[in-house]
């Protein structure tokens, strides 16, 4: 029998990959790609709490995130794409001018 | 489930922010239309649409009806922090115009953006539901990310915008999630539902409300700048045109902390968490971290940056005061209001004297850059040295009262701890201020002669510099507003 | 739909896509992985009834926001994409804070059981979604269209190249 | 009151004391701004109208003033022109108090603050900004009003902070050297400090009222309303004495903020006169008479002010032995000075702490006026050392000089002379004879070193460069009025308090009977009268002899002085070195710090002025701190990221746990 909490244990560990992915990885694309995780997880949190009450409310609140997140991707690669043609790298740590 | 929504109502109470986001819009489409390299008028018409946004957010505030379609709130707060956003709107549009001529950034989309973002602070401001909030946060970062990285020919605008785009996504997944929670928790987004639900709160579900106020709280953290969630804002301020810095660092912060009083009058019920103690290291790691590490910086904007973390540390001071004993009080919540706005007027009027001090091609924002202004450019110099005397908390300065009154609300609940941590800091940020003074005044600078300055840009250091002596000697009128806009609050 | 093997099939696509976005070095790989991941929660979409959900789950990350990321993979033709995984130092310690938040999640997400009958034919319906999201959310519902509307604009200045002539 | 004078109320009297400079400071401020602004330099005689002219008439005005209070003997408090703050129950009305004991101080403050504007009319001549400097002093003395009339605590804050902002611009008046600039800013965060204090005290004045439930709608922290409800304030008056003592240490620079004061100096003379003698650094012991009644809840805090004083007097007076700047000298013959206004208010006997206060502003100014003469004359010379043989050149300045010195050592029948004994022998009287032994103690030794000043700067040989000799002429009549008239002041200006015992009538103490009350005078009857001589005449003959022997001393035997000197070398290296006090800050703070941070982390650079643990010691600390701090701001968004994620696992074990 598959229980609330087997689905928020999924969303948790890939919420806690996206994060880690952010963490870890270097490459600006994949650091997107991360937080599109992230926020597909919380997506998967309100679907199932919305099955949970049995109200559509949750599902309409993932519909909006996923709008968001779409938003959010085009904003981000056009900044990677002005950043490539500026340095020719999308290393985000490459972008280090500004510190202290 | 559904709501029978007063449409007509809704229309009336809304209208300033659909002005705002009519004129965004139309401001789209002329750019679009209008093969005039002159854009003079998008900045007339924005600035129009600010004024009749102000003058209706004005009306409702002073009618004070308050109203709630559940999903959006009508009250004074939220109508006395649409009257700040558009107080730096318009300071942000009356500088900008020569700035964004000089570095070739000047097109409708940028005003378009300023009022589309101010339209996002709004939602924020006026939001009854989780959702709202956040999409508001979303609508305002996604145009200030926008706005950052928008000198496209500028490594650091760029770098400012994927820094700040990064951390800003990072921030908004944790916010996602954390809202997620809540409607796991409470079964719906709505504010004012979660006010009743909490009461009833049983220990079984405490942990995920728990869970989804840390969250929520980290992600509005991130937008006010508290300490560790502040590293975006030196890079992202400095990077940014001056004047978008000007807008982020007065507008997203006030906007952040309406946020954060939104969320805190539900949530501060939850007796089982320590709001003070939370609250209190929040704020003295803010204030002290920003205002020691201001105390290096070479950049002015990188300097105004870190005043701004440490100030939104003082505000936290009154926030904490505020959650005493699991209640809003109003004295402090009116002290922070009154704080946003005398940050308000004070750092847009340092930032409009930055941008007066840039030319062609040197953007002068090396605080050298400022040596010898007080020979050069007396007025300028002694507008500056007002701001920085303010932003110390001398008086009589609106800076002063704001402390005072933050500081005092902070005393009357027994901070004191508190208090003493947040008067030191404000004597180890006289250090900094001073050292600009200083370099005005006391160091020699190349002589050139002063091209006069722009009209706008002049009214705009005019407005604020007014604003800062004349709320510092006569600041009650605006304290009992203040005061009046936290007196009924809709949850 | 209940079946737990379902579930399980779909939970493993979920994370181990993640696992591939987060540790391939091949961005393009990563990409696929990603494709694959939020597929898989399309499926969980499915096993909790949201069906309409799930289909624009599919629409907008496959079919967009996919092609979006391998068009600016493609456009780039990054060289130092590939280069192999640094573990530095900075990187463990994230590793460790992710691992930390995870093991509070879900040592402490824990709640009852289902809630059996949802009697409601339109749940998860492109009929009950929209319903509600035309009256009740109505507003944020504007609020997303406004959204998108900034991030077009944005993208574009952002991204198109500058008319050279406004440079000199 | 509603009374009228020619039409004019009195509540407007009052309010144009502090208008007047105001309305000068605006109106000079205004040219100068538009005349920088056409490249131009403000017409010298408007600037020279304005800037006198308005401090004069504010004299004036007090002067009449004084006249009807004394009269009349009611006070004025005046209706708030508007009401600053008001937050439920806090309300702050701006509006003045006048009574005897603020209509001195605004006397002396007007009366010395014209003079010394007059004098700044001949030493400022030849300056560019001449326009600014006067702006700046206008503006001054209108801080320092406010600080004196405000009839509540914040008001008095404002006037503090404004007086504290104004002494910062007019140190560092002379911009071009970046050392003058770094005492600007060192003067003003030391008193930013003691300001701090000053803040919480209120605070605390505020909230223990409230808690008690006291209606405060007349105005919250008035003087009146404090004195009201002096019993509720007692359970916290030593902590809220305590705290404005850190406040009243800052300002008047008392032991161990006193170390911006010598570095003042580097502003213009006229300045060091007004701010730093006369004026500004009175406001202490000027905040505490008029809070007499909350200290005399608090014997415990009265007797910390009381020692503090007298080991201040004791200490800056053995260092002015050893200074060889004259303005130096001044300076820590000021903080010595002030060390003796606390100790006459902290044994409690604050009308002998106001007098002395009066009677110093006469005779310092007239110090320091007479000093910027000689500087002035010798083109910006300040060692005393090349200096020698000047009463025959100036000798206005010499004769005032004169007066000024036997003053300050004490002589009968000069001024200094009936206020400091006024204070040793109440000391005495109240009991507190260690107090008494310190402070006759420094009586001897400020006459030492004022006369070898005197001696070295006026008499003997001349020891100036040759070249430099021939055009030493006497200042212009701009300068040496006011000189004249303050040497005038230091003879006569005491004889307003001439106790009985000298057949006086004590009118002074007289007549701030009604505001200080019991804190005036322990009641002279006759035979305390025998002890009062016998201590005046013995402080008398003390400083005499002693001050006799250093004139003959550094004006006839200047090799004696040497040999002994270098046979002694050790106590005059201690003394002329301050007693290392600046070195062992730093050898036991700034030492460590600096090893660790050259060692591990950085190096600290060539800024090395080290001059004291709460200046430059914490300065460096913080800074320290905020090179630690902005070294996590590395420019990685991985990092930051990593920061925020931190954050938030934080944040929610917070919560969760």
């Amino acid at each position: 029998m598959i229980l609330l909490e087997h689905y928020l244990i999924v969303a948790s560990l890939l919420f806690c990959l996206g994060l880690l992915g952010v963490l870890f990885r270097r490459n600006a694309l994949i650091v997107f790609m991360s937080i599109e995780l992230m926020l597909n997880a919380g997506n998967l949190v309100f679907v199932a709490f919305s099955r949970f009450f049995g109200r559509m409310d949750g599902q309409v609140l993932a519909f909006f995130i996923i709008a968001l997140a779409a938003a959010e991707v085009s904003v981000g690669l056009a900044i990677i794409v002005v950043m490539f043609r500026k340095r020719g790298t999308i290393d985000i740590n490459e972008a280090s001018l500004m510190k202290g | 489930m559904t709501i029978a929504t007063d449409w007509n109502m809704l229309l009336v109470k809304g209208l300033p922010f659909l002005t705002l986001l009519g004129m965004g819009l139309l401001l789209l489409v002329i750019e679009v239309l209008w093969w005039g390299k002159d854009k003079t008028i998008m900045l007339i018409l924005s600035l129009l649409a600010v004024a009749a946004s102000f003058y209706f957010a004005w009306d409702q505030w002073i009618q004070n009806i308050p109203w709630s379609q559940q999903l959006l709130v009508f009250d004074r707060l939220s109508y006395i922090f649409d009257l700040i956003f558009l107080f730096c709107l318009l300071i942000t549009l009356l500088i900008s115009r020569d700035h964004i001529k000089r570095e070739h950034i000047e097109r409708g989309e940028y005003y378009a953006l300023l009022l589309l973002a101010t339209v996002g602070m709004m939602m924020m401001a006026h939001a009854g539901d989780l959702m709202v909030l956040f999409l508001g946060i979303e609508v305002m970062t996604i145009g200030a990310y926008i706005l950052a990285g928008i000198k496209k020919r500028h490594s650091k605008s760029n770098e400012a915008a994927l820094k700040y785009f990064i951390l800003g996504g990072i921030a908004a997944g944790l916010m996602v999630f954390g809202i997620a929670f809540f409607y796991g928790a409470t079964g719906s987004t709505q504010l004012s539902i979660l006010n009743q639900t909490f009461a009833e709160v049983d220990s079984s579900q405490s942990v995920l409300i728990f869970l989804a106020v840390a969250l929520i709280l980290v992600g509005l953290c991130f937008k006010i700048a508290a300490v560790p969630f502040h590293f975006w804002s030196p890079d992202v301020y400095e990077g940014a045109p001056t004047t978008v810095t000007a807008f982020m660092a007065t507008a997203i912060k006030a906007a952040g902390f309406v946020a954060l009083f939104r969320v805190l009058f539900i949530v501060i019920s939850l007796t089982h968490i320590p709001w003070v103690p939370l609250l209190s290291t929040l704020s003295i790691a803010t204030m002290t971290v920003g205002n020691l590490v201001a105390l290096r910086q070479t950049n002015i904007k990188r300097m105004l940056a870190y005043s701004s973390i440490a100030h939104a540390g003082y505000a936290l001071v009154g926030l904490a005061a505020a959650a005493k004993d699991n209640q809003l009080s109003e004295m402090a919540l009116g002290a922070i209001v009154f704080y946003m706005m005398a940050y308000a007027v004070i750092t847009l009027g340092a930032f409009a004297i930055v941008v007066a001090m840039g030319h062609r091609g040197d953007e002068a924002e090396e605080i050298s850059d400022f040596a010898g202004l007080g020979q050069r450019h007396p007025l300028l110099a002694a507008a500056m040295t007002v701001f920085m005397i303010a932003l110390t908390g001398i008086p009589p300065t609106i800076g002063f009262i704001g402390k005072f009154y933050l500081f005092a609300s902070a005393i009357e609940v027994g901070l004191y701890t508190l208090v003493v941590i947040g008067v030191l800091n404000s004597v180890v940020s006289a250090y900094y201020y001073l050292g600009v003074v200083m370099t005005m005044y006391f160091k020699e600078g190349a002589v050139y002669r002063w091209p006069p300055l722009a009209y706008l840009l002049t009214t705009s250091i005019f407005l604020t510099l007014l604003g800062t002596l004349y709320w510092g000697v006569f600041p009650k009128d605006l304290f009992l507003m203040a005061q009046e806009s936290v007196r009924q609050v809709i949850f | 739909m209940g079946d737990p093997i379902f579930f399980y099939l779909f939970a493993t696509i979920v994370i181990g896509g993640a696992i591939g976005v987060v540790f391939l070095s091949n961005p393009l790989s990563s990409a696929l992985s990603l494709i694959f991941s939020l597929a898989g929660l399309a499926g969980l979409f499915v096993l909790l009834q949201a069906h309409f959900l799930a289909a624009i789950q599919v629409l907008v990350y496959a079919g967009a926001v996919m092609v979006l990321f391998i068009f600016v993979i493609m456009m780039l033709n990054l060289e130092d994409c590939k280069k192999h995984l640094k573990v530095s130092f900075a990187s463990l310690i994230g590793f460790v804070i992710a691992l930390n938040l995870a093991i509070v999640l879900v040592m402490h997400v824990s709640a009852p059981l289902f809630d059996d009958g949802v009697s409601d034919k339109t749940f998860g319906t492109i009929e009950g979604v929209g319903q509600l999201m035309l009256t009740r959310y109505l507003i944020p519902f504007e609020i997303v269209s406004l959204l998108l509307t900034i991030a077009i604009v944005g993208a574009v200045i952002l991204a198109k190249k500058d008319n050279p002539k406004e440079t000199t | 009151m509603d009374t009228l004078v020619l039409g004019i109320s009195l509540e407007t009297l009052a309010w144009l004391i502090p208008g007047l400079p105001l309305l000068g400071a605006l109106c000079n401020g205004c040219a100068t701004l538009m005349a920088r602004r056409s490249g131009q330099v403000a017409p010298k005689p408007l600037i020279t109208f304005l800037g006198v002219g308005t401090p004069f008439l504010s004299f004036m005005v007090t002067t009449f003033l004084f006249f009807i209070i004394r009269s009349t003997h009611h006070s004025i408090d005046t209706a708030p022109l508007f009401t600053w703050m008001a937050v439920d129950d806090f309300i702050v009305p701006f509006s003045l108090y006048v009574d005897q004991l603020s209509i001195v101080m605004t006397l002396v403050v007007t009366g010395v603050g014209s003079l010394i504007h007059l004098y700044s009319v001949g030493y400022m001549a030849h300056d560019k900004a001449y326009d600014r400097y006067f702006t700046y002093l206008n503006l001054f003395l209108f801080s320092m009003l406010i600080l004196v009339l405000g009839n509540n605590l914040p008001m008095m804050f404002i006037g503090w902070e404004g007086v504290g902002l104004c002494s910062y611009l007019l140190i560092g008046f002379w911009f071009q050297d970046p050392e003058k600039a770094y005492a600007g800013k060192k003067a003003f965060v030391v008193n930013r400090i003691g300001d701090f204090g000053f803040l919480l005290a209120m605070f605390l004045l505020y909230t223990t009222l409230t808690q008690q439930g006291v209606d405060m709608r007349g105005g919250s922290l008035n003087f009146a309303t404090l004195e009201a409800q002096r019993q509720l304030l007692a359970p916290v008056a030593t902590t809220a004495c305590l705290l404005l003592f850190v406040g009243a240490c800052g300002k008047s620079a008392q032991i161990p903020l006193y170390i911006w004061l010598p570095d003042a100096m580097a502003g213009p003379t006229p300045v060091s006169a007004l701010i730093h003698a006369a004026t500004m650094v009175t406001a202490g012991v000027y905040m505490i008479a008029r809070l007499n009644f909350l200290y005399l809840l608090s014997p415990d805090a009265m007797s910390v002010v009381a020692t503090v004083g007298a080991v201040t007097a004791f200490f800056a007076a053995t260092i002015g032995l050893a200074q060889n700047d004259i303005k130096k000298i001044l300076a820590y013959s000021t903080i010595s000075q002030l060390g003796y206004m606390f100790l006459g208010v902290g044994v409690g006997a604050f009308s002998a702490g106001i007098f002395h206060l009066v009677t110093h502003a006469f005779f310092k100014a007239c110090l320091f006026l007479g000093a910027g003469s000689v500087i002035h004359g010798l083109h910006e010379e300040q060692d005393i050392w090349k200096m020698g043989g000047l009463r025959h050149k100036m000798p206005v300045t010499f004769l005032t000089f004169l007066l000024a010195v036997a003053a300050i050592v004490g002589i009968i029948p000069f001024a200094g002379f009936f206020s400091k004994d006024e204070i040793l022998f109440q000391t005495f009287m109240r009991g507190h004879r260690v107090l008494w032994a310190i402070g006759f103690a420094t009586a001897g030794i400020t006459a030492f070193y004022m006369c070898r000043l005197f001696a070295l700067t006026f008499l003997g040989k001349s020891r100036i460069d040759p070249h430099k000799e021939a055009p030493i002429h006497e200042s212009p009549l701009s300068m040496t009025l006011p000189l004249m008239i303050l040497g005038l002041l230091s003879l006569i200006g005491g004889w307003i308090g001439i106790p009985e015992v000298f057949k006086g009538h004590n009118y002074f103490h007289h007549w701030l009977q009604p505001v200080l009350g019991a804190g005036t005078l322990i009641n002279e009857s006759a035979h305390m009268h025998g002890t009062e001589l016998i201590l005046a005449v013995a402080s008398f003959l003390w400083v005499f002899h002693v001050g006799l022997i250093a004139l003959i001393l550094y004006s006839q035997k200047l090799d004696w002085i040497k040999r002994c000197v270098k046979k002694m070398d050790w106590v005059y290296n201690i003394l002329r070195d301050k007693y290392y006090v600046d070195e062992i800050y730093d050898f036991i703070l700034i030492r460590p710090i600096h090893w660790l941070s050259q060692q591990i982390l950085w190096r600290f650079g060539d800024e090395q002025i080290i001059d004291g643990l709460m200046v430059n010691g914490s300065a460096k600390t913080i800074n320290l701190a905020g090179r630690l701090l902005s070294l996590m701001q590395t420019g990685w968004t991985q990092h930051y990221a990593l920061f925020l994620a931190a954050g938030a696992l934080g944040l929610v074990a917070y919560f969760v746990l």
